[in-house]
C-alpha cells in the first residue's frame, strides 16, 4: 500500500507544480500589469514598491524559481482588494467553501444513491420514469440560475428564509448560542440546497447507469436462485458492485462541485472561495484569483488521490492480484 | 525434422517464445513473466494441415499469433518459404501478409460491424491494390459463391447473418489475398455441431482446391482428428508431442496426451473405456513447474524424481512421432 | 416411471421484443423421476437454457411464462405459487448450477460468504454456524484447503475451482433437484471429467435428480439416463439414453448425431444439417424442422407433428412414425451445396 | 455523411422515444428561429426603443417577454442571444470532440507506456477545476473575442471525451476484426481510420449532445459573470447578467432568458440519453435473454 501511495503523492504535486507553472505563464503573459489596480490609493511609487517586493523587476527565470519557493512556503502573494496577505484571505473562506461543499457532498450522494435505488427497483413503472425525468430536469439547470430562482421563491416571495451570508452580519455576534445555531443552519439551507440538487441529479444518473449495468450480470440470477428476495438482491449483489464506480464519481464531481460553488457563493453571498475568486476579478486582483485556482486544484487532487485509495481498498479485484 | 528427399517445408518455427510481463496488485505490485510460448518448433509443409491441440492458456493460440506476428515473439526464428520472417520490417512484412492468413474463432468480434460484408471482404484487394472498381466488385462476388454465401450479401451488414455464415465471411476475407498458408485459430468452436460441419467441410474442401496449408488450431480433439495430417499437442507452452494424426490418436505416448484423449466424452453410451482423469489445475504459466511442466499432474507409472528436474526434451520416440517424455523409450 | 419429482406441461416462455414475440420455449414437456439424471440436449436458440430458468421462475422481462404452462414439483405447481413460497423452493428444493462460474459469482464477495449466505438464508444459519457448513460444503467439493480457499474472492481461483464453488452453494440444502445448464461448457475437457464425475458422485450421495442441459450429445451420453432432445422450442425426441443413441428416430437426432465429429471414426467429409435454426420470432408451421429435413414431405408443413411413441420411454414428434417408408436415410449430405 | 450513415442514422431515429423525437424537435425550433432572428425578431439587435417609457415593461401583446432596464425588447434579444449561445456552444463542442477523439484514438490504439503517458496527462488536467481555470484566463485577458472564447472552452473540454475514446480503441484494439486487419497489412493510420473510429463514432456523438448542453451552461455562467460574450453580442448569460440586478422587480428579464437556457439543454441532453439508449454498443440486436441463433457456448 505504502508504495501506491507514495506515487499517487508524487503525482500529485507533479499536477500541482504544472498547475503553478502555468500560472506562472498566465500572469506573465497576460495583457496588462498585474500589478495595474484601478485604485486611487495605488500610486505610481506604491506600485514600483510592489514590483520590486515581489521581484518583477528580476530576470523570468529568477522570478519563476521565487514564485515556487514561496507557493512552496504558503505565500500566495498579497491581495489588495482584501488588504491583506492571499493566504490570510484564503484562510477565511476555504473553510466556509468546504462546509459548504462537504454538506453538499454528504447529502447529495446519499439522495442520488437513493434516488437511483428507487428507479431501479421500481424499473419500468411511471414513478420511475418520473424520477429519472426529475434528475434529468435538475442535470439540465444552471446552477446560477437555480440559485437566482430559490433565491427569489423563498427569500423574496415567499421570504422564509435569509437572502445570503453564511451568517446574520448585523445580529449573529449578540446571539445566544442555540439561536445562533439556528441562524447558522438557516443561512446554510438555501445555498446548501442549490448545490445538492444539482449534484444530487447527476450522482442519481450516474448511480442508476451503474446499477443498470450490474443488473443483468450473471451472479444477480445466481443470487436470485439461491432464494434471496428482490430487495436483497439489489441491496446486497448489485448495489455492493454498483457503488465501486461511484467512488471515483466522487473524485470526478469535486471539479465541477467547485464550480458550482463559485455561482451559488457569488448568488448568496457565501464569503468562500469562489466569492473571493469573483470579488477578485472585479478588482483585477491576479494573485488572489492564481490562488484560487491553485488551492481548488489542490483540493481536487487531494480529493482524487483519497477516492483512488478508496477506489482499490473497495475492490477485491484490485485489493488480492 | 525433415528428410532430405521431401520438399522444402513452407513454415519453419524454431524455438519461439513469447513471454509477457504482466502487472498483478495495485496494492503488491508484482512483476511476473508468463512465459505463454516457451521454446517452440514444427514445419509445416506445402498443402499440409498440422493440428495445435491443447488446453486453454496452453499457448496455441500465441503461437499462431507469434508466427503472423501479429503478437511480436521475445525469441526465435521463423522462415516462411525461406524467408526469415522476424527480419521483416514496415512495408516488407505488409507485402508478406498476402502470403499468410488467419481465421478466427469469434464470429462476432471478428467482422467490423460497421462493415458491410462486401467492404470486409474487399478490404484485402485494396490494401495489396489486387483489384479496383468493377474487378474488385467482381472479385468479392466471386469469393463470397466460394465460401458459400450469395453474391448479394456483399450489401449486408455483419450482425444480419447468423455465427455460421459470419465464419464464411471471415474464411472469404482470409481468401481475398490469395494466401498459401492460414492459421485457423478455433476456427469452429464457437459454433453449434451441424454448422460445425458446414464450416468444417469447407475449410477441407478450400484445402483440396488452393493447395492451402493451415496451422488448425483447436482444443476440439475429434475436429483436429479429422482435418488434420500431423497434430501437436501443447501443454503450458510447449509442444508435448507430435505425430502423424493417425499415430497420435492411436497410440499417444505422452501422459498427457493419453489423459487429454480418455477425457473427450464420447456419444456412445455402451463404450467400455478406461478414462484417466487427471487431478489439479494446470499450474500457471507464470510459475511453470521445474523439470517437465507435466509432473505434478503425471500418473505414469515411472514418474520419479528425473521428471522434476530434467527438461524433457522433444525427442523422436518412432519414426515421425516426437514426445517430450524422459520415461516413453525410444522406438515405442 | 414412477411419480416424478418433476414435471414440465406444455411450458412456453415467450419474449416480447421489438422484433416480434419470441417463442423461446414453446409447448415443452419432459418430466424427472426421483434420482434420475435427465439430459436436455438441443443447439443455442432451441430454448433449453430459458426452460432450465423457467423452472425456477427466473425469466426476467420482456420474457414471461404464459398461462396454461404448468411446472408440477413435488406435486405442486410452481406457477401457482407466490413469490414467497417460490423463494422458498429456490436454492433449498431446487438448486441450479450455470455455464460461467467467472461470472455467476459475485466478483465482490468470498466465496466462503457466497456459499454460507445460502445457509443463512434458508436454514437461518447463524453467521458462524453457516460459514462452518460452508467451508464443510467446499471440502466436500474438493476443494483443497477449504478453509483458507473459502477467505478467497472469486477472481483468485482457477475456472475448475469456481464451479465447485457454484456445485457447493447448490448444494448446501441438499436439494432434491439440481438444474445444471451447461456446467462445463466453459471448462477444459480435463476440467470437465473431474466435474462430471463430482456430479456422479454427488448425486449418488444425496440421492437428488439431476436435469442436465448442454449442447454436447458426448456429455449426454456419458450422465444421463434419460435424454430430451430440444428443437424450435419443443421436445422433438425423448428416450432412454442407450435406445437415442443406438436408435435415433427423429431426423434431427440423427443429423445431430452425424454431423458429430468423433474420436477414432474418420470419415471423408462430416455429415451436415443443410441450413440453420430459424428465429424463435418465426418457427415454421407445421413441423419446424421441415426446412432443413431430408425427408420432409407435405404433411410436414401441414401439421405440426404429435408425440408419437417409438417403443417403451421413447418418443418422437416425426410423422415419420406413421409412415417409416418416406425416410431417406440419414440427414441429407453436402456442405458446399449448403447456401446460407 | 455516406448514404450508409444517412440509412443508419434514419434507423437510429426510428427507434427514438416521443419525448427524444421532442427534444430533437425543440432543438431545431431553437436552431431555427435564432437563424431567422432578422426575420422573426420585432425589433433591432440592441434596439433601445424608448429608455423613459418602455423600460421594464412587464410581459404584454407588444412585448411578450417584456422589455428589459434599457427598455430592450426580451423576445427579441433571446432570439439573437440564442445565435450566440448555441453557435459557440456548438463550435466548442466541436472542438473538444475533434481533440478528444484523435487523442483517445491515438493513445488507445497505441496503447502501452505512450497510452500510459498520455493518460497520465488527461488525470492532471482534470484535476484543474474547468470553471475556476477559465474564470482565471479569462479575468486575465478580458474582454476576450468570441473565437477564443470558443477555443477556450473547447479546449478545456475534451478530457472526456478523450477518455472515453481511449477505453473503446483499448477494447477495439483487440477485437479479432482489428487483428484481422493487420493481419491483411493495414497500417496503422488505416486501421484507426476504417476500424476504431467508425466504431466511437457513436459513443462520442451521445457525448458531444450532453457536452452541447454542458456548455451552453457553461458559457452562461462565464457572461453571467462578465467575463465570457462582451458588447455589442449577447448571449442568453449575458442577458442575466444585465438583469440579475433587478430580479425582485424585473423578473421577466431573468426568468425568461433562463428559461430558454434551460429549455435548450434538457432538450440536449434528453436526446443526449435517449441516443445512447440506441447506439449503446452493448445492445445488440435481437435480445440478450435469448441465445443467438447457431452460437454461443462461448
Amino acid at each position: 500500500m505504502g508504495r501506491r501511495i507514495g506515487a499517487r503523492i508524487v503525482q500529485a504535486v507533479v499536477v500541482l507544480w504544472v498547475v503553478a507553472t502555468l500560472a506562472f505563464i498566465l500572469i506573465h503573459a497576460a495583457p496588462g500589469d498585474p500589478f495595474g489596480y484601478d485604485a486611487p490609493s495605488v500610486t505610481p511609487a506604491v506600485r514600483a514598491h510592489w514590483r520590486h517586493l515581489y521581484g518583477y523587476d528580476r530576470p523570468l527565470g529568477t522570478q519563476y524559481v521565487l514564485w515556487l519557493r514561496n507557493l512552496a512556503r504558503g505565500d500566495l502573494g498579497y491581495s489588495v482588494s482584501m488588504h491583506e496577505p492571499v493566504r490570510d484571505a484564503l484562510a477565511n473562506a476555504l473553510p466556509r467553501t468546504l462546509y459548504l461543499m462537504g454538506v453538499a457532498v454528504v447529502a447529495s450522494f446519499a439522495l442520488g444513491i437513493g434516488l437511483a435505488l428507487f428507479q431501479v427497483r421500481r424499473l419500468g413503472t411511471r414513478r420511475a420514469r418520473w424520477a429519472g425525468a426529475v434528475a434529468l430536469f435538475f442535470y439540465s439547470l444552471p446552477d446560477f440560475w437555480l440559485a437566482l430562482v430559490l433565491l427569489l421563491a423563498f427569500a423574496y416571495w415567499w421570504p422564509i428564509l435569509p437572502a445570503g451570508y453564511p451568517v446574520d452580519m448585523v445580529m449573529h455576534g449578540y446571539m445566544a448560542p442555540w439561536p445562533a445555531f439556528v441562524d447558522r443552519l438557516r443561512h446554510l439551507v438555501l445555498p446548501a440546497l442549490t448545490l445538492t440538487l444539482l449534484t444530487t441529479a447527476a450522482v442519481a444518473r450516474f448511480q442508476r447507469q451503474e446499477l443498470l449495468d450490474v443488473l443483468p450480470l450473471d451472479f444477480v440470477r445466481t443470487a436470485r436462485a439461491k432464494g434471496l428476495d428482490e430487495r436483497a438482491v439489489i441491496r446486497r449483489h448489485v448495489l455492493r458492485n454498483a457503488l465501486i464506480p461511484t467512488i471515483t464519481l466522487f473524485g470526478l464531481a469535486l471539479p465541477a462541485l467547485l464550480g458550482g460553488a463559485v455561482f451559488v457563493e457569488k448568488i448568496y453571498a457565501w464569503q468562500g472561495m469562489g466569492w473571493l475568486a469573483i470579488s477578485a476579478i472585479g478588482m483585477r486582483d491576479y494573485p488572489l484569483v492564481l490562488a484560487a485556482v491553485l488551492v481548488g486544484t489542490a483540493m481536487v487532487v487531494l480529493g482524487n488521490l483519497v477516492a483512488d485509495l478508496a477506489y482499490v481498498a473497495a475492490d477485491p479485484r484490485l485489493r488480492v492480484g | 525434422m525433415s528428410a532430405p528427399a521431401r520438399p522444402a517445408p513452407l513454415l519453419q518455427v524454431r524455438d519461439l517464445r513469447k513471454h509477457f510481463t504482466r502487472t498483478r496488485g495495485v496494492v503488491r505490485r508484482e512483476h511476473e513473466v508468463v512465459r505463454a510460448v516457451d521454446g517452440v518448433s514444427f514445419d509445416v509443409m506445402p498443402g499440409e494441415t498440422l493440428g495445435l491441440v491443447g488446453e486453454s492458456g496452453c499457448g496455441k493460440t500465441t503461437t499462431g499469433r507469434a508466427i503472423l506476428r501479429l503478437v511480436e515473439p521475445t525469441s526465435g526464428s521463423v522462415h516462411f518459404d525461406g524467408r526469415d520472417l522476424l527480419a521483416l520490417r514496415g512495408g516488407d512484412l505488409r507485402r508478406m501478409r498476402r502470403r499468410m492468413q488467419i481465421v478466427f474463432q469469434d464470429p462476432f468480434s471478428s467482422l467490423n460491424p460497421r462493415m458491410t460484408v462486401g467492404a470486409i471482404v474487399r478490404e484485402g484487394l485494396t490494401i495489396h491494390r489486387l483489384a479496383e472498381g468493377e474487378a474488385a466488385d467482381r472479385r468479392v462476388r466471386q469469393l463470397l459463391e466460394e465460401v458459400g454465401l450469395r453474391p448479394e450479401y456483399a450489401g449486408r451488414y455483419p450482425h444480419e447473418f447468423s455465427g455460421g455464415q459470419r465464419q464464411r465471411v471471415g474464411i472469404a476475407r482470409a481468401l481475398s489475398v490469395e494466401p498459401s498458408f492460414i492459421v485457423c485459430d478455433e476456427p469452429v468452436s464457437a459454433l453449434d455441431v451441424s454448422v460445425q460441419a458446414q464450416v468444417v467441410n469447407l475449410l477441407a474442401d478450400l484445402r483440396r482446391e488452393r493447395q492451402l496449408a493451415y496451422l488448425f488450431i483447436a482444443h476440439d480433439l475429434a475436429v483436429v482428428e479429422h482435418i488434420a495430417d500431423r497434430v501437436a499437442v501443447m501443454y503450458l507452452g510447449h509442444i508435448v508431442e507430435l505425430a502423424r494424426a493417425r499415430d497420435l490418436y492411436r497410440e499417444p505416448l505422452m501422459p498427457y496426451t493419453r489423459a487429454l484423449l480418455s477425457a473427450v466424452p464420447v456419444p456412445d453410451p455402451g463404450a467400455a473405456r478406461e478414462r484417466i482423469i487427471l487431478h489439479g489445475d494446470v499450474p500457471s504459466p507464470a510459475h511453470p513447474p521445474s523439470g517437465c511442466v507435466f509432473h505434478p499432474r503425471c500418473q505414469h507409472p515411472a514418474k520419479d524424481a528425473a521428471c522434476t528436474q530434467v527438461v524433457p526434451p522433444l525427442e523422436e520416440k518412432a519414426p515421425g512421432h516426437f514426445a517430450a517424455c524422459i520415461k516413453v523409450p525410444a522406438g515405442a | 416411471m414412477a411419480e416424478p419429482l418433476l414435471a414440465i406441461e406444455d411450458l412456453r416462455t415467450y419474449f416480447y421484443t421489438a422484433a416480434g414475440v419470441a417463442r423461446a420455449v414453446d409447448g415443452l414437456s419432459l418430466a424427472v423421476a426421483p434420482g434420475e439424471t435427465v439430459g436436455v440436449v438441443g443447439e443455442s436458440g432451441c430454448g433449453k437454457s430459458v426452460s432450465a430458468l423457467s423452472i425456477l421462475r427466473l425469466v426476467s422481462p420482456p420474457g414471461r411464462i404464459e398461462p396454461g404452462s404448468r411446472i408440477l414439483f413435488e406435486g405442486r405447481d410452481l406457477l401457482a405459487l407466490d413469490e414467497r413460497a417460490m423463494r422458498a423452493i429456490r436454492g433449498r428444493r431446487i438448486a441450479m448450477v450455470f455455464q460461467e462460474p467467472m461470472t455467476a459469482l459475485n466478483p465482490v464477495f468470498t466465496v466462503g460468504d457466497q456459499v454460507a449466505e445460502v445457509a443463512r438464508i434458508h436454514a437461518r444459519a447463524s453467521r458462524a454456524v453457516a460459514w462452518k457448513q460452508a467451508v464443510a460444503m467446499l471440502d466436500r467439493v474438493g476443494i483443497p484447503a477449504p478453509d483458507e480457499r473459502a477467505r478467497e474472492y472469486p477472481h483468485q481461483l482457477s475456472g475448475g475451482m469456481r464451479q465447485r464453488v457454484m456445485i457447493a452453494m447448490a448444494l448446501m440444502m441438499k436439494p432434491a433437484l439440481l438444474i445444471a445448464d451447461e456446467p462445463t461448457t466453459a471448462l477444459d475437457v480435463t476440467i470437465q471429467a473431474q466435474i462430471l464425475e463430482l456430479l456422479a458422485e454427488l448425486q449418488r450421495e444425496y440421492g437428488m435428480s439431476v436435469l442436465l442441459i448442454t449442447h454436447d450429445l458426448g456429455v449426454v451420453a456419458e450422465t444421463a439416463s434419460r435424454v430430451v432432445v430440444m428443437y424450435g422450442g419443443e421436445a422433438v425426441e425423448q428416450a432412454p439414453v442407450a435406445a437415442l443413441f443406438a436408435a435415433p428416430h427423429h431426423p434431427y437426432t440423427r443429423g445431430l448425431l452425424a454431423a458429430m465429429p468423433r474420436l477414432g471414426l474418420l470419415r471423408e467429409r462430416l455429415q451436415t444439417i443443410p441450413g440453420t435454426v430459424p428465429a424463435p420470432t418465426a418457427w415454421p408451421d407445421g413441423c419446424r424442422f421441415r426446412d432443413r429435413c431430408s425427408s420432409a414431405w407435405e404433411r410436414c408443413a401441414a401439421e405440426h407433428p404429435p408425440v408419437y411413441p417409438i417403443a417403451p420411454g421413447h418418443e418422437s414428434r416425426c410423422h415419420l412414425a406413421h409412415e417409416p417408408a418416406r425416410r431417406d436415410g440419414p440427414a441429407a449430405a453436402g456442405g458446399r451445396a449448403v447456401r446460407a | 455523411m455516406s448514404a450508409d450513415g444517412v440509412d443508419r442514422a434514419r434507423r437510429a431515429w426510428a427507434r427514438l422515444s416521443p419525448g427524444a423525437r421532442a427534444a430533437a424537435g425543440v432543438i431545431a425550433v431553437f436552431a431555427l428561429a435564432s437563424l431567422l432572428a432578422p426575420w422573426l425578431a420585432p425589433y433591432r439587435v440592441g434596439q433601445q426603443i424608448d429608455i423613459v417609457h418602455l423600460a421594464s415593461l412587464p410581459p404584454s401583446w407588444a412585448h411578450p417577454f417584456g422589455t428589459d432596464r434599457y427598455s430592450r425588447d426580451v423576445f427579441t434579444r433571446i432570439l439573437y442571444g440564442g445565435r450566440v449561445s448555441l453557435s459557440i456552444a456548438t463550435l466548442a463542442v466541436v472542438v473538444s470532440a475533434t481533440v478528444g477523439t484523435l487523442y483517445g484514438a491515438v493513445a488507445g490504439y497505441a496503447g502501452g507506456a505512450v497510452d500510459t503517458v498520455m493518460m497520465r496527462v488527461i488525470d492532471a488536467l482534470l484535476s484543474v477545476p474547468r470553471v475556476l481555470m477559465l474564470i482565471a484566463v479569462l479575468a486575465l485577458w478580458s474582454p476576450v473575442p468570441v473565437a477564443a472564447l470558443v477555443l477556450l472552452i473547447g479546449l478545456t473540454g475534451w478530457f472526456d471525451i478523450a477518455r472515453l475514446v481511449r477505453a473503446q480503441a483499448l477494447a477495439l484494439r483487440e477485437r479479432e476484426f482489428v487483428v484481422a486487419a493487420r493481419a491483411l497489412g493495414a497500417g496503422p493510420a488505416r486501421i484507426v481510420r476504417r476500424h476504431v473510429l467508425p466504431n466511437v463514432l457513436g459513443p462520442v456523438i451521445v457525448a458531444g449532445a450532453l457536452a452541447v448542453g454542458n456548455v451552453i451552461v457553461l458559457e452562461a455562467g462565464l457572461s453571467f459573470l462578465g467575463i465570457g460574450v462582451h458588447e455589442p453580442l449577447a448571449s442568453w448569460g449575458m442577458m442575466f447578467q444585465d438583469a440579475t440586478d433587478q430580479f425582485v422587480s424585473a423578473w421577466w428579464a431573468v426568468i425568461f432568458p433562463g428559461a430558454a437556457i434551460v429549455a435548450t439543454v434538457l432538450a440536449f441532453n434528453t436526446l443526449g440519453d435517449a441516443l445512447r439508449d440506441v447506439l449503446d454498443p452493448r445492445q445488440l440486436p435481437g435480445h440478450a435473454a435469448l441465445e443467438p441463433p447457431e452460437t454461443a457456448h462461448g
